[in-house]
């Protein structure tokens, strides 16, 4: 096929499947490691109290912040292959 | 590369065949997520095995280790969005005071 | 092709290989928490004893009810879209 | 759905197709089990690294670890087995109960 | 297609893409196990000492060996199937 | 079966179709590994949340962590390396004192 924009369409769908691939994983990742870090598992109540939504919050803040790290890491050793 | 974006530009039957695969990618999902559910809220609720039936306290330890779990999910995704396109700004701020590539 | 009893033959097949996909999920994790709940690791031998036996038959029940809780609860919340 | 009834009603390629892919989430399940199998009878039997090969003891641990692994991973799929089919004839009572739907 | 050799090419591919999936998982199911038998988790710095080095290079044969273990035992019990 | 023996007696096309497989099981092997070594890290590492962002200490901790890693997973590849290698070498022997199959 035509291949406008310098991109091959299927090479587009496929890299399109990684990336969501990619952010699923690191979502799931991070709503795993916060619940670890985060929250009370007595489960007294359905609620998150006041101390466990701040800590949610700055859990995912820092996470996000930790996959930056790396990323730079393995980049600047010529990437993981 | 967001896939909203990645949408743009292509052929009506590649459109079809993306979203088809995020479709697909979102069912899987549901069902990992619904096993990976279980699999927590069994661990932490339900310790005693002298029954074949669960109590009414595992009972309850469940609904709201499930209510819990999902609340927690929901507001870990608003700071992910958030990050996200804190991120995707950031990027394309660096693209264009880079002239950007084609 | 034809769609004779209201649904597509390919869509049969792709739910039929995630319901599938889901009961081995389902049986691994079992397994994997039942496993973690009931058996001595010590390994004096490969045999279970009458009481991990119970405990394996009690644990798959009460799992099996976990997973019911848990799929009322999410159905309750309008799904996990 | 049951894998078994979505096959009924299906074309002759499509039966083929199902069972093909059947067989490969058998395989790909096998050798998931199998390193799920090899990693917790290291992680339970063995502890020292002193030397590169394994003790005799160690060796006999991590075959007991397999042999009873597999025998709790049998009870726990025959209590399935009857679980499913509890659950299926409960849902085929719901559905006649209701009329049931095509 | 001819089959030459007593095998179809298609399945040639499948079984070349198993044996790959297989190896890849062992090897980091491998790394993994043995980081955790090995590795001093304080992170003071990035190097690995003596005693992690040779920690890892027996724990990677001994792995290696379980895998062996638990190959014949299970073909023993006639395989997963 | 090697997967580079796998390769010779392939036609062109599938040769090329391996290729590609092999390609995507890389990239997805890559993010794999990403997540997993983020996730080991941040569990090592971050202990307290009474900020939302890393200090200098956590982010150290990160990189050590990181970088140590990386070196624990090259020496691994080295060691599983000779270990396939001496297995590979074991059944060729076994194969020629048996006559071989086909």
């Amino acid at each position: 096929m035509s291949q406008q924009g310098g991109q091959d369409p299927a090479v587009a769908i496929d890299m399109a499947k990684q990336e969501m691939e990619y952010r699923v994983a690191l979502f799931n990742a991070m709503v795993t490691s916060c619940y670890e870090k985060c929250i009370d598992k007595r489960y007294k109540d359905g609620e998150l109290s006041v101390g466990e939504n701040s800590c949610i919050d700055r859990c995912s803040s820092k996470y996000w912040q930790v996959t930056g790290i790396v990323g730079q890491m393995l980049g600047a050793q010529g990437g993981m292959q | 590369m967001d896939p909203a974006s990645a949408m743009q530009g292509l052929p009506q039957d590649q459109q079809a065949q993306l979203m088809q695969a995020i479709e697909q990618m979102q069912v899987r999902d549901s069902l990992r997520m619904y096993n990976s559910l279980v699999e927590r809220c069994f661990r932490d609720c339900v310790e005693s095995f002298r029954r074949k039936d669960l109590d009414s306290t595992e009972e309850k330890c469940v609904q709201s280790c499930c209510t819990k779990f999902m609340k927690h999910s929901a507001r870990v995704g608003i700071r992910f969005g958030e990050l996200s396109s804190e991120a995707e700004t950031q990027m394309q701020q660096v693209m264009a005071a880079q002239g950007g590539g084609k």
